[in-house]
């Protein structure tokens, strides 16, 4: 009873969330409703027996994600005013395709497929069963490949980001050192016959 | 390669030449003209054609004893069922043919020495005129419907290339095209005539075709046409006879005959009086085998010729050309003559080709003198006098004049006298009715119209302009010889076809023409006018003498009107200003055809030029419906390529919502 | 036949091969324009002269394909290099043989700029032509038949007129929006008839009626602007006025072939049973073609429009021929498109003449030409007299066989009498000499009045020379035709015999025999 | 218990809302991110819950690889925004169209 008390919570205040982002006329609030979102969804996935996952979506989204969101947001002082500008025009089928899809979506979650009966009712874990054990000894063997391959699409996106916005000045000087440890003394000193 | 069925022999190399002859001439003059010059020129083809002559008559000699000649050369053409074979026919119609066609134009290659002297085209008109001829020899010698086709498009093209011979006159250029594009009407019919011919027959060769007639005939078949039944034979018969109707110059087809009398004068004589504009007429006598079982078509030419008869007469009157009006003159013969092929008296039909070739060549040719002596002014309003300067011109030219009123005992009496009594015996109803009279009226007209231009010409009062005046003179030898020569003709031909080649007597095979021309016993105008001389119970003067008093009381309208200048033709013709405008101008031909025919069809053509491809096709439909869906399919796709990102988020989500519909769909 | 087995030597392939030979050489090896032309014009003779044994060595007697040649080529798809020829197809390809060579000598003097790539244009352009004549696989048709495209193209948009690169476009995009359907329509025919490209398979192949239907129209808009047929005709008048006088030579004398070749070889063999259902809307097409066109070249101001205009009614003849399904029809199409491929051609030659001298193409700028050139006054007048089908032209014998075969035809899905159509067809008797004698008038009669018309020089020899051939030919056929119509007949008559012979019952006899085998395996 | 469906429609919400932010907020990027974050976590959502009721970890490893990914995702996606803010003085989402050529 209080599994499904926490549901409805967590899914009420992540829908309410939902839409404080996509409804605030502000940027920033609309990164803070989003933070709001995110803690509500690992209170889901909490109730889904996914620990771990609860976890790094806060510690990845919350902690690294939408910071840099909201320091994005402060550096580049988007402009509020014309944010809205004409979203009546896209309106109608923007909201038409949004309303059908959900209908769809809705219609397919219960359509009776997914229903108790059809699924396999899964019990709760018990207490000695360590979520992140689990999901690190599948990562590591069969799903290694893909983890791998995560790891360098990490890397890429590290290294992408960095090469996008590293800004050389040409008005700067900067030390080039290895110059530097290379110099020897006949460039730093010469000697003039008088 | 010779497939000959001779009854009695004749020679196939004879044969041969007397077309071939006239071909190497012209081609000599025609494509050596330029190292040959002009002596050699014409003395190459003269000579030529009147070797042609003399074999000509040669032959004529040896199918008056019974000879006759039958034979193919090559095959043509052979495609399945389909064989044309290129040969030749010789009977008595096709020699008083070539006999008619190489004498004249022997007589006009003479001529056309002196005539032509000096033209910078000499060469080129000989060989002109011998190609011509050679042309006119397949035309008749031929013994199918293709080489009667080939002789017949072939004459067309050297007429075009002679009318317009002297290139520089727009107005002899006009009237070649013009001559041949009319010509080519006709043609389209006779073409649809041997589409059918070869369809209903199986062949184009006559003797073939001939011999399947009666049995045609009587299957009785029919084609449909708007909604009417022809009877197939009529069809064809009606079909080949609008080609000879353009030949020919007959109503509606006409308008080209007068107008080439732009080409020089020899030829007029040759091709527009002699030869070639009684193709018509030799060919409805070559199908008489065909015509015969057509009530029609028979009906139809009868029709045709009267009206060309009457109205040419007619305009005949009032012309001042001296040329037109010997060629209307022509063309109210040659109706004379399409009545007698119409009323079935197809050899008197035949016998007035004849001695009109000679009398009307002569005609021409005088006039031609005339011209020639007066530095090539054709108005008769500016003549007079003449026959003071030129003697033998005059006597040749009163005699062919005689001769074409029908006065005995020259020609044209036997022949035309002849048509109008047959026209009168043959019992066909209203037309032959119709026929009779206005040929009747037509002696009256032709007679006056022959000597109005006579007297005017050669008598009347001197209007020749001063400076002219000086250089009027008798023309040489070379022009006069072939004068006289052709009027030995025009004096003779009659009494000689009547008399001594018995081309009127009342049972064809029984005459000179044997079995080569077909007349019905029902049908037999002269069975039955000699009936009807021979009921003694009414008067016959009228129809034995009608004609000549007609003719006479002509000539001595045109001696009272224009002998001594007189002010009673102004008179007249101010006393009917409509009438004599509307003969003036033709009755108006030309103008009903410029309006009817070429205005419309040039309109249309530039309709359908300026509408249909260029309006309709090109900027419509291509660069109207094609270019622009084209362009804007191009346009709506650029503009779907916004470049904005969220543009293409859109598609993305769209597309994710048209997939989860088609699989919910689907499920 | 006996003599060819013997022979057994690659003829067609030669003929093909050699100017493509002949162009690489020039292209690597020769420099000098003048060398240029001599190269050329020895490596169009020579293909002609190979050519030529397929006359003489022609067996007349049989209606099989004969100097067959095969080896597989994309074996993947069953595509093979196959040649071969019938009487249908022989005659063009000796005339492409020929008409090169007149090309070439024609570009004499008056191509200067770029000769190499224009002699090469001209090469290559031979041995496309002589391919789609004499492929017997569609796919190697095909691709000669696109091929073709590009050094006409180049040739149209490169040495053209003033507003050339419009009439290149149009001329090309019309071909290749037909050209698309027809290879959808051969795609078709390879899928329905069990993997096969071969025409004579294709020919064998009972097609049923939904099928002959729908190919039969892609093919019919393919050849179509080819012919081409109205109203998908008004790229010929804008690509022949551009085109250079050789361009349009070959243009007239033999493109325009290629689209009744197409029927002939595909539509009314591989589908007589659409051909017999289309023929009413083909006859009334060629009768527009022979009446509008007419009227339409009448009026025209323009000397190579005019002539274009006149091929497109000639043109109509050839479909009219080929569509009432008679021996002589038939033959008569083939022979009036060779002989066409005669007097076109001379008469483009004749424009070319006085467009060397006076750049201009307008009637209205000439007039009393005879005057200073009476020996091409004269020639002309024996093309426009052929034109106009004078007996002894070769175009006569073509017309008056097709208006023959056409009265007495008997169509099957047509309501009009075979009759009335030919005596609608014979009115070209009289239009064809309206335009063509009034262009002639306007352009050769008259006296001089134009000071330009007098600077105008008679014909070099050279200029004469290219005439020669084509005037005796042209009397040839017309006088003696027959040892041509012996090369088509029985080509011809087997065709015909095909065409109104019905697929129908073979192919519900295939439908039956699969089902009974479906059933039998059920 | 909580059924399978709960979850799914909260996805579902959660998805559809993310479509209409990107139609509501088409002009700002950021929004825009923010909003494909939105979906992604529905997606994570139903991802989580198939695990769970299917008793399968590999969902729950999916929702790792997409949470990788959706991090580099962000990362670049606004590393690009400042590199482009630094030439445009801008991000307005009008200005950037220079894809259409």
């Amino acid at each position: 009873m209080l599994e499904t008390a926490f549901f409805y919570l967590f899914g009420g205040l992540a829908v309410f969330a939902a839409l404080g982002v996509i409804l605030s006329a502000n940027t920033m609030y609309s990164a803070m409703w989003l933070i709001l979102c995110f803690f509500n969804a690992s209170g889901l996935f909490f109730l889904l027996d996914a620990e771990f996952l609860g976890i790094v979506l806060i510690l990845v989204y919350v902690g690294a994600v939408m910071v840099l969101f909201m320091f994005v947001v402060m550096m580049l002082e988007v402009n509020k005013a014309q944010k809205r500008e004409g979203w009546l025009n896209y309106l109608p089928v923007g909201g038409m395709v949004a309303l059908i899809l959900f209908i769809e979506l809705i219609a397919a979650s219960t359509s009776g497929i997914f229903s108790t009966g059809n699924m396999a009712m899964a019990s709760h874990m018990g207490a000695e069963v360590n979520n992140t054990v689990e999901i690190g000894k599948v990562l590591y063997t069969e799903y290694l490949l893909g983890f791998e391959i995560a790891a360098i699409i990490l890397l890429v996106a590290l290294i992408g980001a960095i090469v996008l916005t590293l800004r050389e000045r040409k008005d700067a000087k900067y030390q080039n050192i290895s110059k530097q440890v290379q110099v020897r003394k006949e460039d730093r000193l010469r000697k003039v016959s008088m | 390669m010779v497939h000959a069925t001779t009854e009695m022999t004749l020679n196939t190399v004879e044969l041969m030449a007397i077309p071939l002859l006239p071909l190497f001439g012209a081609m000599a003059a025609g494509l050596f003209g330029w190292v040959l010059k002009d002596k050699l020129s014409h003395w190459i083809t003269s000579s030529c054609v009147i070797l042609s002559a003399l074999l000509s008559i040669h032959v004529f000699t040896q199918v008056l004893n019974g000879a006759e000649f039958y034979g193919n050369f090559w095959t043509w053409i052979a495609s399945g069922d389909l064989v044309v074979n290129i040969g030749m026919m010789i009977d008595p119609l096709t020699t008083i043919m070539m006999v008619t066609v190489t004498v004249v134009s022997a007589c006009v290659h003479i001529y056309t020495i002196g005539y032509m002297h000096g033209d910078p085209g000499y060469p080129r008109f000989f060989s002109y005129i011998s190609a011509f001829t050679f042309s006119m020899l397949v035309l008749v010698m031929g013994n199918s419907f293709f080489t009667l086709f080939f002789g017949w498009e072939a004459v067309g093209l050297f007429s075009y290339l002679l009318i317009g011979f002297w290139f520089k006159r727009e107005s002899a250029t006009t009237a070649a095209m013009k001559a041949f594009i009319v010509n080519r009407v006709g043609d389209f019919g006779f073409a649809i005539g041997i589409l059918a011919v070869w369809y209903y027959f199986g062949t184009v060769d006559y003797r073939e075709v001939f011999a399947l007639v009666e049995g045609f005939v009587a299957t009785n078949q029919v084609m449909h046409f708007m909604g009417m039944d022809v009877e197939a034979l009529t069809f064809i018969c009606l079909a080949l006879f609008v080609g000879a109707m353009g030949k020919s110059g007959q109503v509606p087809l006409h308008v080209w005959l007068p107008d080439s009398m732009e080409g020089p004068t020899p030829i007029s004589a040759l091709i527009h009086a002699a030869t070639m504009v009684t193709a018509g007429v030799f060919m409805v006598a070559r199908l008489s085998p065909m015509f015969e079982y057509s009530e029609v078509a028979l009906a139809v030419v009868i029709i045709v010729g009267t009206i060309t008869a009457f109205m040419c007469a007619t305009i005949g009157l009032v012309q001042n050309d001296i040329k037109r009006v010997i060629a209307y003159s022509t063309c109210s013969q040659l109706g004379y003559m399409f009545v007698a092929l119409g009323i079935s008296a197809y050899p008197i039909g035949i016998f007035h080709l004849m001695t009109h070739a000679y009398f009307k060549a002569l005609l021409f040719l005088a006039a031609g003198s005339v011209i020639h002596a007066v530095h090539h002014n054709q108005d008769i309003r500016l003549m007079g006098q003449l026959r003071k300067y030129m003697p033998i011109t005059y006597i040749t030219m009163l005699l062919a004049g005689l001769a074409l009123a029908g006065i005995p005992p020259f020609g044209g009496f036997f022949s035309k006298d002849m048509i109008i009594e047959a026209a009168y015996a043959r019992d066909m109803g209203w037309v032959s009715e119709v026929a009779y009279w206005a040929l009747m009226s037509g002696v009256f007209m032709t007679a006056f119209y022959t000597f109005r231009m006579f007297f005017l010409t050669f008598h009347n009062s001197d209007r020749v302009p001063a400076e002219t005046k000086a250089h009027v003179h008798e023309s040489p030898w070379v022009i006069t010889v072939p004068l006289m020569i052709l009027a030995v003709g025009a004096v003779g031909a009659g009494m000689w076809g009547d008399w001594g080649l018995h081309m009127t007597s009342e049972e064809v095979a029984h005459g000179y023409f044997r079995d080569s021309m077909m007349i019905l016993e029902e049908h037999n105008p002269l069975v039955k006018l000699e009936l009807l001389e021979e009921d003694h119970t009414k008067s016959h003067f009228w129809l034995e003498y009608g004609a000549l008093i007609l003719a006479l009381s002509g000539i001595f309208s045109a001696f009272f009107m224009y002998f001594k200048e007189s002010p009673l033709p102004a008179k007249l013709a101010a006393m009917f200003p409509g009438v004599y405008q509307f003969l003036l101008n033709k009755w108006y031909w030309d103008e009903l055809y410029a309006v009817t025919i070429v205005k419309p069809t040039r309109a249309l053509g530039t309709f359908f030029w300026q509408k249909g491809d260029l309006a309709m096709i090109d900027r419509g439909l291509i660069h109207g419906v094609i270019v622009n869906s084209v362009k804007a399919g191009a346009s709506f796709m650029r503009n779907i390529q916004s470049g904005m990102v969220y543009h293409y988020a859109y598609a993305m989500v769209i597309g994710v919502f048209g997939l989860l519909t088609y699989l919910m769909l689907n499920a | 036949m006996e003599l060819n087995n013997m022979l057994d030597f690659p003829i067609l392939s030669l003929a093909i091969f050699l100017p493509t030979f002949g162009a690489l050489i020039i292209w690597l090896f020769i420099k000098n324009d003048n060398a240029v032309r001599w190269a050329a014009l020895l490596t169009s003779v020579a293909t002609f002269i190979v050519t030529l044994p397929l006359i003489f060595m022609f067996d007349t007697s049989t209606a099989d394909m004969q100097f067959e040649e095969f080896h597989p080529w994309i074996e993947a798809f069953n595509v093979n290099y196959h040649l071969g020829i019938d009487g249908i197809s022989m005659p063009f390809i000796v005339l492409t043989g020929l008409l090169i060579i007149i090309c070439i000598a024609s570009a004499w003097k008056c191509i200067q700029t770029r000769v190499k790539e224009y002699m090469l244009s001209f090469l290559i352009l031979e041995t496309t032509l002589i391919g789609v004549f004499s492929a017997l696989d569609v796919m190697l048709f095909y691709f000669f038949w696109e091929a073709l495209l590009i050094p006409m193209y180049l040739m149209i948009g490169v040495w053209g007129g003033k507003n050339r690169i419009y009439a290149t476009v149009k001329f090309f995009l019309y071909t290749l929006a037909g050209s698309v359907l027809m290879l959808v329509a051969v795609l078709a025919m390879y899928f329905e008839a069990g993997h096969t490209f071969s025409m004579l398979d294709l020919m064998d192949y009972p097609f049923n009626f939904q099928w002959q239907f729908w190919i039969f129209l892609a093919f019919f808009i393919a050849f179509a602007v080819k012919v081409p047929m109205w109203p998908v005709h008004t790229w010929l008048p804008d690509a022949h006025t551009e085109a250079p006088t050789a361009g349009s030579v070959i243009l007239a004398g033999i493109l325009l072939k290629m689209g009744a070749y197409g029927y002939l070889r595909f539509s009314l063999p591989m589908l007589p049973d659409a051909s017999q259902y289309f023929a009413p809307m083909m006859i009334g097409l060629s009768l527009v073609a022979i009446v509008y066109i007419s009227l339409v070249a009448m009026m025209q101001r323009d000397m190579k429009r005019l002539i274009a205009y006149s091929s497109i009614a000639h043109m109509g003849f050839v479909t009219l021929g080929t569509f009432v399904f008679t021996v002589q029809a038939l033959e008569g199409a083939v022979l009036g498109m060779i002989s066409h491929g005669f007097i076109a051609a001379a008469l483009f030659l004749c424009v070319g003449v006085m467009y060397d001298r006076l750049h201009t193409r307008e009637i209205g700028d000439y007039g009393g030409v005879v005057n200073q050139m009476p020996i091409f006054a004269a020639v002309m007048l024996f093309f426009s007299m052929a034109n106009i089908a004078l007996p002894g032209s070769s175009a006569f014998i073509g017309e008056i066989m097709v208006l023959l075969g056409t009265f007495a035809a008997d169509p099957v899905h047509l309501s009009v009498s075979a009759k009335w159509i030919a005596i609608a067809a014979t009115i070209s008797v009289v239009l064809s000499a309206c335009y063509t004698l009034w262009m002639y008038k306007r352009v050769i009669m008259g006296d001089v009045i134009k000071d330009t018309v007098r600077s105008m020089g008679e014909m070099s020899k050279r200029e004469f020379a290219l005439f020669v051939p084509l005037i005796l030919l042209t009397l040839w056929v017309g006088f003696y035709p027959v040892p041509v119509l012996d090369l088509l007949h029985a080509s011809a008559a087997h065709l015909v015999e095909q065409a109104t012979t019905t697929k129908l019952d073979a192919a519900a006899a295939l439908i039956e025999h699969s089902t009974a085998l479906s059933a039998a395996a059920n | 218990m909580i059924p399978l469906s709960n979850f799914l429609i909260v996805g579902a919400i959660l998805f559809s809302l993310g479509v209409v932010g990107l139609f509501l907020n088409r002009k700002n990027v950021i929004a825009i991110l923010m909003c494909i974050e939105l979906m992604l976590l529905a997606v994570n959502i139903n991802f989580a819950a198939f695990s769970h009721f299917l008793g399968d970890l590999g969902g729950q490893i999916m929702v790792f690889f997409v949470l990788t990914v959706a991090a580099s995702e962000v990362a670049i996606g606004l590393a690009i925004l400042v590199a482009y803010y630094r030439q445009r003085r801008s991000i307005a989402v009008e200005d950037i169209n220079t894809l259409q050529g």
